[in-house]
């Protein structure tokens, strides 16, 4: 436990590093750059590498060789990079590239305005790559969170071999907290399920009982083909339907079929919660105090710190007896399109601010209170 | 040496993915043979060797061959490739790339990674179109010819490979054609021997797309063409400029020394580790 | 390249040879199923050892001409032939590998 | 990892450093909010906005400081509101509690929007004690805790020496000296200023 | 009227060449690229330009140089190439720059598999840029269609100042039909609105009763300024909230307030139906053929020609008296999503199918008759 | 020549953008009074001139000129003039970027604009780093020196921009510093009246990142250094390798006559109309 | 835009040409399609598969024929199956209705799925009438036109002459002469072909 | 060019000039809201015309050592300053013209 005055940033570089990762490629941009600063100071003391790359497409591309290569690898950016890092997503989805992508939001859309902060890419972070794919999202609302769900974002991406996305905040991000950073012994580092076959044996992307073929790393004897092209269990390009179709089933699956581990919430006084408050990011902590403000009511409070896959049993738990679902949310209305097809679109009430500034309890309050 | 059954037997992955996918007589294929060559004669470890492609006809080549290999995106071969690199300093790593990958869309990472002059093997398969996409117009298409996408004739100037890569910084530079494919496995023995990026740039015009567009004939005749319209350098600069129109010069360009990537990061990492200035 | 300027000079040489047995000589093979007929081979060897056959592959009419020059093995795509050396007294396997492009260091 | 929670923020105090670029009220915040964390054995969250990318005019720095969590880290209703430029005080008199605290730096602003006002000409006393404007924020942070007490005066000189650049610890901490030394004597000559409730 | 037996791809090329298009911009792709090669062909016939760029990054950047510069513009692309114009499609918002951006749909992630078909891109077309923005996309079922909505698109594009995505399949843009294509005399053509007030009154990003300001073109004498952050309505850099909220909720209301012009759908015996089917694109020809195989039943079909803004009104009027909805879609479920939102979760039935083949008439069929 | 004063009236949009954002003794500020002296100069009518920028403190630019004013995104700012430029081949465009921008993400677009010798005048503003998001690593960034990326000290080769657009294939070349303005301002005009693509590169080292971090003094200071180490062609022809080392050099290095890509272009539209062949 | 349709598809005919790229299979569709479409009148659809990016392995060129308007685009259940190599064969026979008509070209497939089936040396047809392996897709076509009647002579030999490349024509066009023999050659053989119902 | 080489020689002039009026006179206005006080001006006028005023921004304080040479002007990053001409017989504005670096055609 070492205790220190951290910001967002930094405590996510920190945690990559206690999660093992030893690879940083990145570009710098607004405001994400810290993360990329710290890397670069940090990196080489522990025998990690942090390269600064021509532009974001470059930067996933080496963050994706370098994870090939054995390394934990991460890249950190905002909205505009993080839409040039959609080609890539696709292909780290596509080939089974554990790694991790920050993307610190800022507001959008275009250049915007990046010194503010903004919930926007939540939507894109799910959708942003062409082609039917599962993604991984999650979301700190805090310092502490920060640190902690990269290690998550480590550990989910090893275990499952797929690309997981961090989707910071400008106010998270930036934000100053004390925080207490748990010691390398308290962590859980998950690493990847490596072959325990002969290199003959191997099929990188065979049907396997937890859906998740082990991955050999590049110069480790096993020589085996990774494609962006539809492949068969062995790697190699194929047309076959039925290849198709079971890596297509399989990649879904192996996400869906885990969305209790993978789906992490804080759910608070949501038991018989009459009014529920569904918040993630710097807007959790608004409708944290909003909650507590109106605590005579029955107001229950979900913080999503799991995006994606949704986590829709937690939200239909938690929704189960409320009349009304009250989604803030700094876009115009994300995830409340999720929880409307979850719960019936005539009781979420959307409160949606994407102008910059964070929503305030008030304004989550006067949701909770309004009287149609 | 070994025997070419020998080769077949130890480097291709023969058993599954042969004949490939290539037209018949492109010239892929030959400079696939000069690459598998080259390791066999340095003796490499094929556990020591990692290839990794684009997208095109080039980028297929992966698929074929016993290394660790990787198919990546159209364009960011390179930039995959320095990430395996940084992660695996020990691994010789062969980059494969068409012309359209390496510099249309892949143009930045081009010029970048002979900046940083990192030690990977790059090997452009340049047949002045975009053969996997059926012939268009590439930027090493020459002015004035055909294209699916120049109906009415190219009016850009092409690249000039070998010098892009030399101004900016590569440590080792050469140019030959599938025509002189023993020529072309030497600089490719060249490459991999060099601590840096070198870049080979293999010239092997798509008969299928390009040729059939300009009419250059069968791949028999844009065969011929290479052995006639190619020169090597020596004898390129004792000609006038206007003999050298249309002419390949083959040769090196640049053999030179120049401080490597990866070993000047580990320079970091020693002083870091050391308490260095962060 | 000193290999490589040495095969610019093969498509010259003469189509039929005069002498009917070359001191290096060599055992040609080709794999139907792999060649798909590009005709390199046929027009391209020295010695005209080869003749397109009617399935459209390359068949080997004069292997008595051939040199092992290698010529046709490095430039077939699709790695359809392969050419051993016949050891015919000493001229064996040490001039088979002076073929390769060796790099100098 | 669910965890239920119901303990409430309780005991908050909303500090905003408001001025323009290049005035250190960005750092001066970061020093606030450590000073309180670190060495005073508090909670402080601290966030900042600036302009576009790098730099540019407006330039805010809050603070909320708390024995218990903080939820909302931004200032709802500023307990203190310090205001280095004309622009800031215009723009942000408005979210100050009716009994919060507003200090101004009348070197820069001239027209306060308010008499509940505690005017210090923190520049010009920035200037006189170490001859650089750029420490003006230090003689700010040196006003606060002389009149709020929401920070001791060691954890903020601990603080300052931590975060300033090497070399310009001493200079800074002048300052701070300087920013105690006048709320002394405001504080002497009997202001009324409302100080944190439960701190 | 000219009859001709042609190709979605080309009807495409001649759809925007009607419609007064006169700038591409690309690089090549399968399946779009027929697009671009006609282009060349038939573009400088008409003093038109056409230039392959460097990529797709470059190809968006230069169509949006040119309609600033006055010319109607447009690009085509497929999967990968979408993803990389991702950046570029909100700057276009930003801008409030008219631009079509054909993207034929194959199927992915990753390079996938590049000659089959697909409906994966839907999502991506309306979130695949970072930070909140409007989208209008538009999807053609058969080659009179590519023509007619690549005019509706340059249509749309120059009325509401916004890029427009047309969003193609591999079968739709590779098929053959004979088509009858309109006289120019006989198809309504758009051109954005021009200011009418001198140089100095006039404000690029004003609010207008149509909420869509006329737009200068450089080069006419209006020298203004544009930029992909937050602006003014002089179009110049803001932080102001009130300058940010007056543009964010002015660019959602052009395109929301104005769904009526927008959503174009066919109904096919929906009145009274009791089991509702909806599809778009390539699958909605399956769809129709499936229809009129179970006409015993009361079967009826939406077809979605506007997929985004969502013809929201369209399938609730349809949905009305339906127990069952059925979305057949070459993805796993990406439209489904939104009517699922509609009209409740239950009475959804998706056919969804991710492998490059059409969904069948009978697979339709099978979803409409099944008995749960 | 105009005075000052009618300058700023007539190319300053004066009333309400003033003062600029750019840090005190920015040198981006002296390249755009270069730029509208040298349009003034050249008699340009301000409604045929069009400014183009990408993003970055250079690219803040165009907000303050009163021509027709594009801020674009990272990189881009040659294509999107590409562009605009094919569709009014009338205008005379100016774009502005940073290094980073430039070289950096737009990399690619640089160098084929370059080759495609499109008649647009590329100013990039080369101060070393990447001022706007706070001092990393640029591709120009000259080995050994920090950055906020690089504590550790930079190990990268910088790109000599000049011989990379040279390389490419443009028109006119030259590289020139804002202590030099006035030969600045010489090598602009020159460009916008070359037909084709003309590069100049302005040295102005930001001294907020690049000059803090690296201890390199004040403004004044780093305006002295640009004077004191900064040398003409001519002389840095005479001097020998190693005392070139670390000098700017400035001057013309390429001005050439190549055929303008609008002006090809026209010619197919020529012929297409013609009925020449597709 | 909106619009009520209740015309169903009738007269539906399915067509289906298989084979390996290089055959000419898409090409043979497309000629099949517009002799159809523009110069008999009728409705056609033509769609295609083919491998990966630009060519490769297998290849398939359906054709749908209709007097109706045609809805789904590609093959059902064929009513003519033609395969030009022993995979297509292989493959696609499933498809083909009961009393569907399979065509194979015998000089490339050596085990037909069926006993019901026309076996003809297309290609060795076409390198005896033109010497030009290429050309069997046309002598496919005009087996087609003479067995089937789906599309006239002149339809077809006019499609052939606007889609083929400049300077084959006449080639092209003996090449259908040559399928067109053999399918009269057939026709008084006496073979069981089942025809289209309703065209 | 040949402009610019001249301005890298007005550092090294003296700063006190010993001629009181030069030839061609200068004269000098500083727009304080500009200017943001980064010292070129002071620094680098080769006749020391300014010095840095309390506030921040250069003083005028020599105006009659002004050449109107155009250093500070050109060089002043917020166009802050201006230079007028002082018409003093006949070296007015055409010499102030010269200094353009203008293109030669
Ligand atoms: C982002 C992206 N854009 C476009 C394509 C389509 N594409 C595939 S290969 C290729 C060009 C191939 O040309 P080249 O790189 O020269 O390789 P060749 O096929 O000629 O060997 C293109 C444009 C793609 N796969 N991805
Ligand atoms: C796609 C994208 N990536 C990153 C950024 C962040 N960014 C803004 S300016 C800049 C670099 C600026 O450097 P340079 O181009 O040299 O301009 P300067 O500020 O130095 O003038 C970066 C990386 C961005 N805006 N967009
Ligand atoms: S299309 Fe051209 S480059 Fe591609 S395989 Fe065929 S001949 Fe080779
Ligand atoms: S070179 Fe190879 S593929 Fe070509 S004909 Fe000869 S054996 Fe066949
Ligand atoms: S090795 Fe091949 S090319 Fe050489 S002579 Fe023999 S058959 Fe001919
Ligand atoms: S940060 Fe550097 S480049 Fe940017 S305005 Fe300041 S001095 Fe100029
Ligand atoms: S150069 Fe300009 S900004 Fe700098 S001090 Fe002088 S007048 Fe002020
Ligand atoms: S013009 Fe400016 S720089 Fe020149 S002498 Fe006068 S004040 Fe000094
Ligand atoms: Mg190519
Ligand atoms: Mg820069």
């Amino acid at each position: 436990m070492r205790t220190a005055f951290l910001q967002g940033n930094e405590a996510c570089a920190y945690g990559a590093l206690a999660a093992g990762c030893r690879f940083f490629a990145g570009y710098p941009i607004t405001p994400s750059t810290t993360i990329a600063e710290t890397m670069a100071r940090e990196l080489p003391k522990v025998g990690g590498v942090f390269i600064q790359m021509e532009d974001e497409i470059a930067s996933l591309a080496a963050v994706l060789g370098a994870s090939v290569g054995g390394l934990k690898a991460m890249t950190a950016t905002s909205g505009p990079g993080f839409s040039l890092m959609q080609e890539h997503i696709g292909y780290a989805v596509m080939a089974e590239i554990p790694c991790v992508i920050v993307d610190v939001q800022r507001l959008g859309p275009s250049t915007g305005q990046p010194t503010s902060p903004s919930q926007g890419d939540v939507m894109q972070a799910r959708w942003g790559t062409h082609g039917d794919h599962p993604i991984i999202a999650l979301s700190p609302t805090s310092v502490r969170e920060c640190f902690d769900l990269t290690v998550t974002a480590f550990n989910l991406s090893e275990k499952y071999r797929t690309p997981v996305i961090l989707l910071m905040d400008a106010v998270v991000g930036h934000m100053r907290e004390k925080v207490s950073l748990p010691a390398p012994e308290e962590l859980e580092v998950i690493d990847r399920a490596r072959p325990n076959v002969p290199p003959e044996w191997y099929f990188p992307y065979e049907e396997t009982a937890s859906d998740v073929p082990p991955m050999a790393n590049f110069g480790d004897g096993f020589r085996y083909h990774i494609t962006g092209l539809m492949h068969d269990r062995a790697g190699f390009p194929t047309q076959r339907l039925d290849e198709i179709n079971a890596w297509l089933t399989r990649i879904f699956r192996k996400i869906d079929a885990h969305v209790d581990d993978i789906a992490i919430t804080e759910a608070i006084n949501v038991e018989h919660a009459r009014t529920l408050v569904i918040a993630y990011g710097c807007t959790a902590r608004a409708a944290k105090e909003a909650v507590y403000m109106c605590r005579r009511h029955r107001v229950g409070l979900l913080i999503l710190k799991t995006l994606w896959p949704f986590p829709k049993d937690q939200v239909l738990v938690a929704a189960h007896e409320a009349q009304r679902v009250v989604v803030p949310e700094m876009n115009m209305g994300q995830i409340a399109l999720e929880v409307e097809r979850l719960v019936g679109r005539s009781k979420v009430r959307r409160v949606r601010r994407a102008d910059g500034e964070m929503i305030t309890p008030q304004e989550i309050r006067a949701a909770i209170e309004y009287k149609e | 040496m070994a025997t070419q059954r020998q080769l077949i037997y130890d480097y291709l992955r023969h058993k599954k993915k042969f004949p490939n996918i290539w037209c018949a007589g492109c010239g892929i294929g030959i400079v696939m043979g000069a690459i598998i060559r080259a390791v066999d004669d340095l003796g490499y470890d094929k556990n020591q060797v990692a290839m990794i492609s684009g997208i095109g006809c080039s980028g297929r080549m992966p698929v074929y061959l016993d290394f660790y290999t990787m198919h990546t995106t159209h364009g960011r071969a390179l930039s995959f490739a320095t990430g395996l690199k940084l992660a695996r300093p020990e691994l010789k790593i062969i980059v494969v790339m068409g012309d359209g990958d390496a510099l249309a869309i892949g143009g930045n990472h081009f010029i970048h990674t002979a900046r940083r002059n990192i030690d990977l093997t790059a090997i452009v398969i340049n047949n002045a179109t975009y053969g996997m996409t059926g012939g268009q117009y590439s930027p090493t298409t020459p002015q004035h010819m055909l294209a699916t996408t120049a109906p009415y004739g190219n009016i850009e100037q092409d690249f000039p490979i070998c010098e892009l890569a030399q101004v900016c910084g590569a440590a080792f530079v050469a140019r030959s054609t599938v025509y002189h494919v023993e020529e072309l496995q030497g600089y490719i023995e060249q490459g991999l021997e060099k601590k840096g990026f070198a870049l080979i740039e293999a010239v092997s015009y798509c008969h299928t797309t390009y040729g059939r567009l300009n009419r250059l004939g069968s791949a028999v005749d844009m065969m011929r063409a290479l052995k006639e319209n190619s020169i090597t350098r020596q004898a390129a600069e004792k000609l006038p400029p206007e003999e050298l129109q249309g002419k390949i010069v083959r040769g090196i360009f640049v053999d030179r020394e120049v401080p490597e990537y990866t070993e000047l990061y580990q320079k970091i990492i020693e002083r870091a580790q050391s308490g260095g200035k962060a | 390249m000193q290999a490589g300027e040495e095969s610019q000079a093969v498509e010259e040489a003469p189509p039929e040879t005069t002498k009917p047995r070359p001191k290096r000589r060599g055992k040609v093979t080709v794999f139907d199923n792999w060649c798909k007929g590009c005709g390199l081979c046929v027009a391209f060897c020295p010695r005209k050892v080869f003749e397109l056959g009617p399935e459209g592959h390359p068949v080997v009419v004069h292997e008595e001409r051939c040199t092992a020059c290698n010529w046709c093995v490095y430039h077939c795509p699709d790695f359809a032939i392969v050419v051993e050396l016949v050891e015919d007294g000493e001229q064996e396997r040490k001039t088979g590998q002076a073929v390769g492009g060796r790099v100098r260091r | 990892m669910k965890k239920e929670t119901t303990k409430p923020g309780i005991g908050r105090y909303e500090v905003r450093l408001a001025g323009k670029g290049g005035q250190g009220m960005i750092l001066a915040g970061r020093i606030l909010a450590e000073a309180v964390a670190l060495y005073d054995g508090r909670n402080a969250v601290q966030t900042q906005d600036y302009g576009p990318e790098a730099r540019g005019g407006a330039s805010k720095s809050e603070v909320i400081i708390s024995d218990g969590e903080i939820y909302y880290p931004k200032v709802m209703n500023a307990d203190l509101l310090v205001c280095m430029s004309q622009e800031a005080s215009d723009r942000y008199y408005y979210d100050l509690k009716r009994d919060g605290l507003l200090i101004i730096d009348s070197t820069n602003v001239d027209r306060s929007p308010t008499t509940r006002v505690v005017a210090v000409p923190i520049t010009e006393l920035a200037v006189k004690a170490t001859g650089r404007e750029i420490t003006a924020a230090m003689v700010a942070l040196g006003l606060i805790c002389g009149l709020t007490k929401i920070v001791s005066e060691e954890a903020l000189e601990k603080a300052i020496r931590s975060l300033v650049p090497k070399g310009t610890e001493e200079l800074n901490v002048k300052a701070m000296h300087a920013g105690l030394e006048e709320a002394k004597r405001l504080l002497e000559a009997g202001l009324p200023i409302s100080l944190p409730r439960e701190l």
